[in-house]
């Protein structure tokens, strides 16, 4: 229940949101925070009432009870679908990072929005609420549900507030999204069916389809339907050019929430559904997937290195990063599963803060382009300090989120494939070079600027260094005393190896 | 003897058919599709149905042919049209048509190749009609009304705003408004 | 009266032929009044197959459906008619090859 | 004050100090800024002499784990120190040397509008590098590793408004990142196979586990030398430490001189059982220094800027070091290690005082009779140039002569490596009395502005003192390394290395002093000239370098730039929009075409029935 009152604050906080335009256009940003922070309250309150030690316990993957919170309400019986949610360690650690995100946003969208902005914060916490929902949901089809309840205000958001291309990018995230999507739902009917033949009586949750025996051909034709889709949101490298369109045209708060959150909804699903249902399809599959993410992670950082719009930079360097989560998901062990945990969460936070840096950089300049920055340290010290704490936290410097993540994922990734890992090393590198060349043509060097332009500009004020100051905290806590963190996603990573060591060839696979 | 009518009034019909399509003129088309639908009903009452024959006759080649012509002369084609016709009946775009027409024709005759049956020659009286009709197709009556009145009001609809400002009215008018110029001017 | 004694084939090769050729003559002219016309053969054809197999089976049902394809084709003629006149005011000829405004 | 308890200290002064200064950005006093960035390095210095004192006094190795850095599976690397002799001497140089520095860089940066942010860099780059020497795993050395890695980047691009410093800035991160990535993966190799990353239980385990000669640590040793190789400016990955001189010169001096370059050898040193087990490895080492000291010599002959030929006998003198690791003599790498950061540091920073003294002029040839008036720097720079010349009886004559005299021990490849060790020795003299010689004496081409006050002075005096006395100091490496020891040595070897440099000397005095001798015949010939360019640009490295890497990389990225994957997904789109023309055109609103194409599904539709009727 509490679940579900955590999803309807959310979806409610966006109507009332949208309503209180017409009082006043400042109401509805405040009432987004509200909402957040209500939501927020009422996550921490669910978690309250729970025994401390069910934090630490192993989840059995097909007791539905084993988790921290469950909830089930009868919704289609006909087809046994259901309003099932539920919460694990996992759950937890993404539903927190999207509502933080969902504080960051707002505030990054703070003055940067005139046009109807009560729809703005609705479509915003939709969003949220959607992402919100696909982290809890666990009936398959309430799953897909949320999958696109989240898709259409994020279209919404890039149509209507987006830059100068934004019809082409919103249309080409949506048919990308949508069209994976697809394959996803015909991979759940056909599970389900597959279960009724199984099972005798038709079903969408979780627990129901978990390890059915499943024809091996089938099962491999069904990963792929699942793992497309959740690639496609990755993104993964041959699937990834909706990103850099859809990042570059959003608004601020859209590229924070899609870099942030959304991203992060693939290596979920990878993670929650496409690993579990069908453990010797991917098993199979792992070494198309890992090849797949050690090239994203060259390709994103060669193109990132090749770009003159700041926030195209940081797009090409998000398909970089998600490749290091694809290369941790399917190396298979709980070292780089952690990784991926672990790089899921910082490049949520890094990510958010370049994109928050660009928004605040265009708002300023009225550009992208840092072919026509430059210097700008000199103007903005305070924004210039920060741009480099996140561009060398994105290049993997050690005692932040980042490195603890991407060493994970590498020292994992070693045991399974020492050349993969060569390759992705060599990530770190090309890292180095886009981070640097960004910090180089936007604060240093010499200023492209006019100067009428530089008298007039504003180093960050005291809201915008509050959400950095937050944010900058967040990825040294994670570089420095991750621990929590791991201890949270522990379980989660111990019951989805036990799942796979059912087979014993799988075993032997891995080694 | 009545076969050999039959065969005759087939003959007439397809020849006429024949004739009527592929005439440039369009009144010689209409009478030449008037002799074919006649001869049709020659071939219904032959073949026992008085009722369809005289139906034929009254309000097919009675009164829709004659609407056709009306509107034939309403339009007032000329000279130029049929000249127009002739240029557009040239053998090179009977090709597809007629190949299409023949393949279809060819089909039919297949299809018609295997089933052998004779009439049964009895007359069906126009009682026997009305029976059926008011009887178990009463529904199809009423649709068929309201086709009817459906196009009655297409064909008002569409034809008054042709006869409210016809090219005649138009000019009748502007003569009208030289009439008056010539008399205001002396 | 003891009626006609002629195969049904006969009859319907006819009727088969008259369609054919509507159908030639609809395909062909590029007259709207030529079209109508050609339709009207069609319609014809069709009522004669029906008649004829009415008379086959010694059934009033061939007349009925005669007299429905009687009013079809008078609904069709007047609107038809309506739409010459139309086509003819608007686009001052009745050739259909220059009245293509339904182009996709 | 001193016990295991407070080493967190140690690192802690620079760090809070440098996190005090970022945060309130400049906004204190400047006397408050000074006094933060060079007191924290002050407070720390002294934390590392109690430390030293107590350590020397009980011999005691002191482990300490502050917290666990993060535990997954058996992976569970803690923010822990591990303090042996090898570590106090690391500390000592790192916050002795750097406190001078900074003292110095109050009065350097002194006119600096950005005096703030240059303590905090400073300081950060502290904290960092002690890490890196106390860490007691190599997850927290690696922290440290690219900390320096970061703090020499800021720091090189200091005056970030010159695109050239930005540039200089980021090819020395680059280049070095190229070698940390060989070391990251060594780290994953040497997880994969030994289960940890403590450096003791590493070493023990790998003992244990391994035969000398095997193929494991051989790879995981070379993977490892990259990363020290990159950090060092050794060959291949020296090209970033010459234009790294665009950073303030106390930043040279501390960084790119005293302390961070020597990074990999203290590496190599620390787990030189492990390369013991790799001895192809170890040979590789020795034969890169090598080679790396005579390159950067030659090229150090032809330069002109003060600062770059400081640089490229850094580059060279850590060869040294590496020659002497190479050859198993860990303590006389270390030693030479200690004795390089106090003449360099004292070099650099009288090299900073000439520059600041003279309206920042670069170039050696500009300057010239300096010797009167600016005689402190003079003296200083006489002595730096001197013990780097290693001439008799300074500091840097009893540290590089055990390296010599130990790469003569070496079978087989000894004399090999001990006659290139003597040329460099030699060139080492030509161009370091070159360097005083032009600079100090000759008439006066440029007039100073201005005397160096206090602040530089003292640093200078008292690294002039450890440059001459550095060489009586004996360092607490016993229980570290293996004994060594090289044998009978022929005296005449010995005697042949101590005449060396002062036969480089006399060359030297010769050529540009008393001009008795001339080359200038030799110079101006095609050959000389073009022998002249060559060593002038390095050996052509930067430009091979270009070629092979930078360019390939560019043109990729330009080829690349539109995204060739979405011409796919382009070509899709196109296809649909070619389809829907093409069906569109189907729709021509003509009538008779409607019915042909309905007549020819007709006609299709019937022959279907009349197959299936029959």
């Amino acid at each position: 229940m509490s679940l579900a009152l955590l999803l309807g604050i959310l979806l409610a906080g966006g109507l009332v949101a949208w309503l209180s335009e017409r009082w006043h256009k400042d109401l509805p940003r405040w009432l987004s925070l509200v909402t957040i922070g209500l939501a927020l309250l009422q996550l921490v309150s669910s978690l309250n009432v729970l025994a401390p030690d069910s934090f630490t316990l192993v989840p059995d993957g097909r007791d539905a009870s084993s988790w921290l919170i469950h909830y089930q309400l009868a919704w289609i019986p006909r087809f046994g679908i259901s309003f099932e949610l539920a919460m694990d360690g996992l759950s937890l650690l993404l539903v927190l990072l999207t509502l933080l995100l969902g504080l960051v946003a707002v505030a990054s969208s703070w003055t940067e929005i005139d046009f109807k902005p009560g729809f703005f914060q609705a479509n915003l916490l939709w969003t949220l609420a959607g992402v919100c929902g696909v982290f809890l949901a666990l009936d398959l089809l309430l799953f897909f549900l949320f999958w696109e309840v989240m898709l259409i205000p994020m279209y919404l958001l890039i149509a209507i507030w987006g830059h100068e291309n934004k019809a082409y990018a919103a249309m080409k995230f949506f048919i990308f999204t949508q069209v994976s999507g697809l394959l996803m739902l015909l991979s759940i009917i056909t599970l389900a069916w597959q279960g009724y033949v199984h099972n005798g009586y038709y079903s969408f949750s979780y627990f129901d389809l978990l390890a059915l025996p499943l024809d091996s051909t089938l099962a491999y034709c069904l990963m792929l339907g699942f793992f497309i889709a959740f690639v496609v949101k990755l993104p993964a490298f041959p699937v990834h050019t909706w990103l850099p369109d859809a990042h570059t045209q959003a608004p601020t708060a859209g590229s924070v929430l899609l870099a942030g959150i959304l991203l992060k909804t693939g290596a979920y699903g990878l993670m929650r559904f496409s690993i579990p249902l069908f453990p010797e399809a991917s098993m199979q599959f792992a070494h198309i997937a890992m090849s797949l993410g050690a090239a994203g992670v060259i390709y994103g950082a060669v193109l990132a290195f090749a770009q003159s719009d700041f926030k195209r930079l940081v797009a090409y360097s998000s398909v970089s990063h998600m490749g290091f989560v694809l290369l941790g998901l399917y190396a298979w062990n709980s070292l780089a599963m952690q990784g991926a945990v672990m790089q899921m969460l910082a490049h949520g936070v890094s990510t958010a803060a370049l994109f928050m840096m660009a928004g605040a950089l265009q708002q300023r300049l009225h550009t992208r382009n840092m072919f026509k920055m430059g210097g700008l340290w000199y103007y903005m010290p305070r924004m210039g300090a920060c741009a480099l704490f996140f561009a060398v936290a994105s290049l993997g410097l050690p005692g932040l989120g980042n490195f603890v993540a991407e060493f994970l994922i590498l020292v994992g990734l070693f045991a399974v494939s020492p050349v993969m890992t060569a390759i992705a090393t060599l990530g770190l590198i090309t890292a180095a070079v886009y981070s640097l060349w960004m910090m180089q043509q936007t604060f240093q060097g010499k200023t492209q600027l006019a100067t009428k332009t530089t008298a007039s500009l504003q180093d960050f004020g005291g809201r915008e260094m509050f959400t950095m100051a937050a944010m900058m905290l967040a990825l040294l806590w994670l570089g420095l005393y991750p621990q929590p963190v791991l201890d949270l996603a522990q379980p989660v990573i111990d019951s989805l190896q036990a799942l796979v060591t059912i087979s014993p060839q799988i075993a032997e696979a891995s080694l | 003897m009545m076969e050999s009518l039959f065969y005759l009034a087939s003959f007439i019909a397809l020849v006429a058919t024949v004739l009527a399509l592929s005439r440039a003129n369009a009144t010689h088309a209409l009478i030449y599709l008037i002799v074919s639908l006649l001869a049709v009903a020659v071939i219904f009452f032959l073949l026992g149905a008085p009722f369809a024959a005289a139906l034929e006759v009254l309000i097919y080649a009675g009164a829709i042919m004659v609407l056709f012509i009306f509107v034939i002369m309403m339009l007032n084609l000329g000279d130029s049209g049929v000249a127009k016709e002739r240029q557009w009946l040239s053998p090179r775009y009977w090709i597809v048509p007629g190949l299409l027409a023949a393949i279809l024709f060819g089909e039919m005759l297949v299809a018609l190749q295997h089933h052998s049956a004779a009439l049964s020659g009895k007359m069906i009286s126009p009682k026997a009609v009305a029976l059926e009709l008011f009887g178990p197709y009463v529904l199809a009556v009423e649709i068929a009304s309201m086709l009817l009145l459906a196009g009655l009001v297409g064909a008002y609809h569409l034809g008054r705003r042709f006869l409210a400002r016809t090219e005649m009215e138009e000019e009748l008018q502007e003569e009208l408004k030289e009439q008056e110029q010539q008399r205001a001017q002396p | 009266m003891n009626g006609l004694q002629i195969p049904l084939e006969h009859v319907l090769i006819i009727a088969s032929f008259m369609f054919s050729f509507g159908l030639l003559g609809l395909m062909l002219r590029r007259n709207i009044i030529f079209m109508l016309m050609s339709l009207e053969v069609m319609l014809n054809a069709a009522a004669l197959a029906f008649v004829a197999a009415g008379a086959k089976w010694a059934q009033a049902d061939g007349q009925i459906i005669f007299l429905l394809i009687l009013s079809v084709a008078a609904a069709e003629v007047a609107v038809g008619l309506g739409l010459v006149l139309q086509i003819q005011r608007r686009f001052k000829t009745l050739d259909m090859d220059t009245a293509k405004r339904m182009r996709g | 004050m001193a016990g295991s308890n407070y080493l967190w200290l140690i690192p802690f002064f620079p760090l809070l100090s440098a996190t005090l200064l970022m945060v309130t950005a400049g906004q204190l006093p400047k006397k408050i800024i000074g006094f933060l960035g060079a007191g924290s390095i002050a407070l720390s210095a002294l934390c590392v002499a109690l430390q030293a004192q107590h350590f020397l006094a009980s011999g005691e190795i002191m482990q300490v784990t502050l917290w666990t850095w993060m535990s997954v599976a058996n992976f569970a690397p803690g923010i822990a120190f591990y303090i042996d002799g090898l570590s106090i001497v690391m500390m000592s140089v790192i916050t002795g040397v750097g406190f001078l520095i900074h003292l110095y860089s109050l009065e350097f940066m002194d006119d600096d509008s950005s005096y703030s942010r240059y303590f905090a860099y400073m300081n950060l780059f502290v904290a960092a590098m002690l890490l890196l020497v106390m860490a007691d795993n190599l997850l927290l050395l690696y922290l440290g590793w690219e900390g320096v890695g970061v703090c020499s980047y800021l720091l090189v691009g200091f005056w970030y408004r010159d695109p050239a410093n930005g540039k200089a800035a980021r090819k020395a991160f680059v280049v070095t990142r190229v070698g940390d990535a060989a070391m990251a993966l060594g780290l994953f190799l040497l997880f994969t196979e030994l289960g940890s990353l403590d450096i003791q239980t590493l070493l023990l385990a790998a003992d244990s586990k391994w035969q000398s000669g095997d193929l494991i640590p051989t790879i995981a040793t070379a993977l490892l030398l990259g990363g020290a190789v990159g950090k060092s400016a050794q060959l291949p990955l020296h090209t970033w430490l010459p234009d790294a001189m665009a950073g303030p010169t106390p930043v040279s001096a501390l960084i790119h001189a005293a302390t961070m370059v020597t990074a990999g050898v203290y590496l190599i040193a620390r787990h030189y059982s492990l390369f013991l087990l790799a001895p192809i490895t170890l040979e590789a080492v020795a034969w890169i220094g090598l080679a790396t000291l005579l390159i950067a010599a030659f090229t150090a002959l032809a330069q002109q800027d003060i600062k770059r030929i400081l640089a490229y006998s850094t580059i060279s003198q850590i060869g040294y070091m590496f020659l002497a690791l190479g050859v198993g003599a860990f303590s006389a790498g270390i030693f030479h290690l200690m004795t390089h950061a106090f003449f360099k540091a004292l070099l650099f920073l009288a090299a900073g005082a000439v520059i600041h003294c003279l309206h920042h002029e670069h170039n050696i040839f500009k300057m010239g009779g300096l010797r009167t008036r600016l005689p402190i720097v003079f003296w200083s720079f006489l002595i730096g140039s001197a013990a780097l010349a290693a001439l008799p009886f300074t500091s840097g004559f009893y540290s590089k002569d055990p390296i010599l005299l130990s790469a003569w021990a070496m079978p087989n490849i000894g004399s090999y490596l001990w006659a290139g060790g003597l040329l460099g020795a030699l060139l080492t003299a030509i161009y370091s009395f070159r360097l005083v010689f032009v600079v100090f004496f000759g008439e006066a081409k440029t007039l100073p502005n201005k005397q160096p006050g206090w602040k530089m002075s003292l640093p200078l005096a008292l690294l002039c003192l450890l440059s001459i006395i550095g060489g009586w100091f004996v360092l607490p490496l016993d229980h570290v390394f293996p004994a060594y020891s090289h044998g009978e040595i022929n005296h005449s070897v010995e005697i042949i290395s101590i005449a060396t440099p002062l036969i480089g000397l006399a060359i030297a005095y010769g050529l540009f002093l008393g001009k008795q001798l001339s080359i200038s015949g030799f110079t101006q010939s095609t050959l000389g000239k073009a022998l002249q360019s060559f060593c002038f640009s390095g050996w052509r490295f930067d430009a091979l370098y270009q070629l092979l890497w930078v360019c390939p990389y560019q043109v990729l990225a330009q080829l690349w730039r539109n995204e060739p994957i979405d011409y796919l997904y382009r070509g899709i789109v196109s296809l649909m929009q070619w389809s829907n023309e093409q069906l569109s055109k189907l729709q021509s609103g003509e009538l008779r075409w409607y019915a042909t194409s309905m007549v020819f599904g007709l006609v299709i539709l019937v022959l279907i029935m009349l197959r299936s009727l029959s």
